[in-house]
């Protein structure tokens, strides 16, 4: 099914607006402004906005420490997000979250989270309650190569396909978790390949290949639906930037690796389909980067310009009224 | 009033607030007879042996306007959870700044007696209290236990019913009708003037006979079941040790760090009821040892009426 | 490669040795002289008798919750194993352990282990440990169908993967894990094609053929101990008793699917094969029958005139000296 | 002497241990370059994000002669390694009858301070306290590090090193030649006579300057470092409790059921030590939630020098 030309320009949008979020939470994170860590996800922006463009707003996805991406793709608000990363009040979590802690409950987003493989298990009760309430939804779960590693992984993709819970997991290899090489944790090439495991469809996909990406979640999310269980989806994709941002980031990977994929920028590789597509032109590309940008810049103000949390409100929220 | 065994009590609670709310869901590797016969096994889940993954399906399902209640079995299998408990269902709804709940209802039974040594015994509950986002009931007869795992079931919080699993057989009497006991309320099992005698879960049958017989010898001893762990009724426990000066606890747990050193503590810093104090704190606890197979090796671990009695007259000397 | 007569008698008598070794249990369990709890082996013999016959005193093996047949098919002393049922200072663990926790370090058993896929990442090391030292010695870590479910399981086999460790994963898939059908668990027949996810052999054997396990694990060995890393390997069999010994046990298993695998009983084949290609005659069968339960009667003896441990014991071995 | 920092030293502790004895070997998810560089990626392993898969590796390679290192990163990915942790490194040397010994060092970064939200701040090793079977450091300064991670590692026990995350790039002295402190002796860091201060880890650095202010109002404060968690070495703190008759314990852990509540009712059962209290306990702990995001929040949550101060006065008062 070919996507409308409107469909392809708001995912360009989402894609490129994660890309300018993120830059700018990265120089603020190095001025100061944003505390704790930020992970970028920069250069994989193709598969969080592939797959959620394939999503209704009442399906349900999980994100991870790399979380900005997923969020905005999913439909977050930029200025309760920087606002978030600023530590305001007014951001997403009152501030008490910070960048790995997004959540928006009221969009079907579930939360970034700090711990490695943690959201997988959290997500797949979002596709047990979907089940239940028999509606048609979807929950989609991210995670990273480094997570497919890990038990909860495992658990929790088991538990769908001997439930059939209308799951989509969605594996973004970007052949790295952290410093260390997925080739020295894992024995496969391809993660795809672990479905086998569960007896369920593994698919791989170009990662950077956002209509790509949308197709195969197409196809997954309607099997989902369908009430046939859960697939999983592995993104090859890679990561532009270092695992965190640092001031004087050491990027420990093969630099000819880094410049071949920084070569197939899923934003200039789609930007630049559309414009040979004649879905678009140079012209509307450059507005809708304005257009970003200026949102952008709206969401650092509107965190600048809200207070910071009082002190007292550390004590709230340890428990529900 | 009727009788009933602790084990059906708790079944009780579970079946009538499934019966009320079909929000309910329950999820355990073995699925109770009785709850699949009245639910069904779409809300009635038997998992895989996979307590990390159910308690985190269970997390996701209360945040997605479900309430589930996850029963782990033996307490020492929750551990294979703790990632989940810990980082992910205490933290949960304080870190995403408090915009969702997560009512879950978690039962397991812990304790010693059963001859089922180190991996399948332990009154592990104080390492949970540290943490900040769980409430906890340690519940010591089946009245109890019917009363406040249906207050869990309903609290919009996730609450951990830490059950004697040497107690399930054991009997007592519970109302027709239905009823709920509120979290937080310690209950005072029987006045005294003498000594504040604080116990923990299954400790409370030991600890009665020992008063029985310290009341024989003109000891007036009272007794103080908190019910809940957290949040711990600290007035009350405050105000009898004001009234007694002398506070003892027993707990069939090890006493580092424990429950009865929170207890203790709660007594010791507060001015009051420090300065009405005449005589130290006892704890009486298990030692702080794994718990051993063989009887003779697992009856001395833990505390018996004996030793009970031996640590009260300790603290009237 | 064909075994010996003496070799393939060997595994007659160890077979037959778990078989009377538990039957003696579970009366003893039964008449109140075994505490806590007891899960036999009965039925599975061929499955440690098969693999255990295939390594060596240095090599090691961890099991589960169902321990006493490995202990005995790796070669521990049964006086030592009833003593530790009985809960007496004789026994493997001075009484500390009882059934669920019988080890013998001195013949490379690493422990019966009480929670389910809790061994499974310890034996992974004892495989670290003989990769280190570099003498071909092999790790062995038997499971059961329920165990693969979880999160242990698959970081183990992970690692051993990527890692190539000298391991062989025994799946005793008995269809059952407790009260739970493994079918409701995971949506697969068959357990050895998670060997996909981790990019290693994954074989699949009769269970009940004691003969049929040994030389998969013959093969499986032979490659861990070349450097070619990890197997994965599943044993169809069947508990014919229920999950733990009671009273009055109620077995919720379908009444012709335990008479199936009744027919199909371990012992019994392997014993009516030996006669049948002359390996033995009925009266060394019967011989052997004997001499066997005298062991258990003996074991039993030395089990009733051991000790008690002293009280003051439980306070001591928190910490090694 | 020479200067180093926390991290420093934690690394040629270690460093040095892996020199002397070829049986030790590290794991992590992040393998250090300078150990890969002196030691190779045999001994050096980088693992899996699995952390309970490689707790249990370790331990099984440390029942099969090896001697692990594992660092477990931020102590919040520890509960993912929970059950290892509780079910089989601190019961097995026991259950199994102490045939075989488990000498495994684990490494954790623990505290709050970075901004770094709930899932990766917090100080949990109470909970690890109450288990029996585990020992645990809890080193304040680059010299108390070293020394006592030294000894872990040649220890024939599993024993947890709780390293405070946010003091790594702190600096401190350290002698030229081999040294090693032993498990189990308290630090006196200041001697007093009106009020004994036990500070818990990186809290001594703020607990400093409190008393010095004192001092200058004349104010004696005697200042213990327990060093050790378990064993605690309760003697050292109750002989200074009987001498000063006042006990504040610090903390930036949760005070419910925290190794704060262990150290005062270890001088509050005591018989001697509380006959000579003249005032009630004060624990002077972070607050018990989970840890928050943004600055102004976190820097409420956690005791700092004025509160110490503050609180050290309540006592006195
Ligand atoms: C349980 C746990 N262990 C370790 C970490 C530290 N950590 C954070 S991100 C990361 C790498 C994750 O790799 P991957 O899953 O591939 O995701 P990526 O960062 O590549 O997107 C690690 C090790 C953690 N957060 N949680
Ligand atoms: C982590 C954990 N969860 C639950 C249990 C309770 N339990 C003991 S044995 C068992 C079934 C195990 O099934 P399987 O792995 O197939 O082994 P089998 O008993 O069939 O040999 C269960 C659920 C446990 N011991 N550990
Ligand atoms: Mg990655
Ligand atoms: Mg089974």
């Amino acid at each position: 099914m070919a996507l409308s030309a409107e469909k392809q320009l708001e995912m360009l949008r989402t894609m490129q607006t994660i890309r300018r979020f993120e830059e700018r939470a990265s120089e603020d994170y190095i001025g100061g402004a944003i505390y704790g860590v930020v992970h970028c996800y920069i250069g994989e922006e193709a598969v969080a906005t592939g797959i959620c463009s394939a999503l209704n707003i009442d399906d349900r996805i999980i994100s991870t420490h790399r979380g900005h991406g997923h969020c905005i793709a999913k439909g977050a608000d930029l200025n309760r997000m920087m606002a978030e990363l600023y530590g305001r009040a007014t951001g997403y979590c009152k501030g008490k979250g910070g960048s790995m802690h997004i959540a928006d409950f009221s969009i079907g987003m579930l939360g970034a989270n700090g711990i490695v493989a943690g959201g997988i298990p959290i997500v797949t009760g979002a596709g047990l309650a979907a089940q239940l309430e028999g509606k048609g939804q979807v929950a989609v779960s991210f995670f990273g190569d480094g997570a497919s590693n890990a038990g909860p992984f495992h658990e929790s993709i088991n538990i769908a396909s001997a439930w059939k819970l209308p799951m989509i997991y969605v594996c973004e290899n970007n052949l790295w978790s952290a410093d260390t090489e997925a080739k020295g944790t894992l024995a496969l090439e391809d993660i795809a390949a672990r479905a086998a495991g569960y007896g369920i469809p593994g698919v791989i996909v170009d990662g950077n290949d956002v209509l790509a990406v949308n197709e195969v979640a197409e196809a997954a999310i309607a099997r989902a639906r369908a009430g046939e269980g859960p697939s999983l989806i592995e993104c090859k994709t890679y990561r532009q930037r270092t695992h965190t941002e640092r001031k004087e980031a050491i990027d420990n990977r093969p630099a000819e690796q880094v410049a071949a994929w920084m070569e197939r920028d899923p934003i200039k590789l789609f930007a630049a389909d559309l414009i040979e597509r004649e879905v678009m032109t140079e012209e509307d590309w450059k507005k809708m980067e304005e257009e970003i940008a200026q949102e952008v810049l709206d969401a650092v103000k509107f965190a600048e310009e809200s207070p910071f949390p009082d002190p007292e409100e550390a004590l709230v929220d340890v428990f529900a009224e | 009033m009727r009788t009933v065994t602790y084990s059906q009590a708790g079944l009780e609670a579970v079946m009538e607030e499934m019966q009320k709310d079909d929000k309910t869901i329950h999820l355990s590797t073995n699925a109770p007879a009785a709850l699949t016969d009245s639910f069904g096994t779409s809300r009635v889940r038997a998992t895989p042996i996979a307590e990390g993954g159910f308690t985190g399906i269970a997390l996701g399902a209360a945040g997605s306007g479900f309430r589930p209640i996850v029963n782990w079995s033996m307490v020492t299998f929750s551990f294979v959870a703790m990632d989940q408990i810990v980082n992910q269902v205490s933290k949960i709804h304080y870190m995403f700044g408090g915009q969702a709940k997560f009512p879950i209802t978690f039962r397991t039974s812990c304790g010693g007696g059963g001859r089922m040594a180190a991996q399948h015994s332990q009154n592990p509950y104080s390492m949970f209290m540290n943490l900040a986002g769980l409430k906890m009931i340690l519940p010591s007869t089946p009245y109890d236990l019917k009363g406040l795992l249906k207050s869990a079931i309903r609290e919009d919080n996730p609450v951990i019913s830490f059950e004697a699993g040497n107690m399930y057989a054991f009997e007592g009497e519970i109302p027709e009708e239905e009823y709920t006991l509120p979290l937080g309320e310690a209950h005072i099992l029987r006045e005294g003037t003498d000594v504040t005698v604080v116990t923990l879960g299954r400790m409370l049958h030991d600890t009665l006979p020992a008063a029985e017989i310290l009341d024989k010898e003109g000891v007036s001893v009272e007794i103080i079941d908190p019910r809940t762990l957290v949040p711990m009724d600290v007035d009350t426990i405050r105000a009898s040790v004001q009234k007694t000066g002398r506070l003892v606890i027993v707990d069939a747990a090890g006493a580092t760090a424990g429950a009865t050193a929170e207890i203790a503590t709660a007594a010791t810093e507060h001015a009051e009821t420090f300065a009405a104090m005449k005589a130290p704190v006892k704890r009486i606890c298990a030692f702080n040892v794994p718990i051993p197979y063989s009887p003779t090796l697992e009856d001395h671990v833990f505390p018996d009426a004996d030793k009970i009695l031996a640590g009260i007259r300790e603290v009237l000397a």
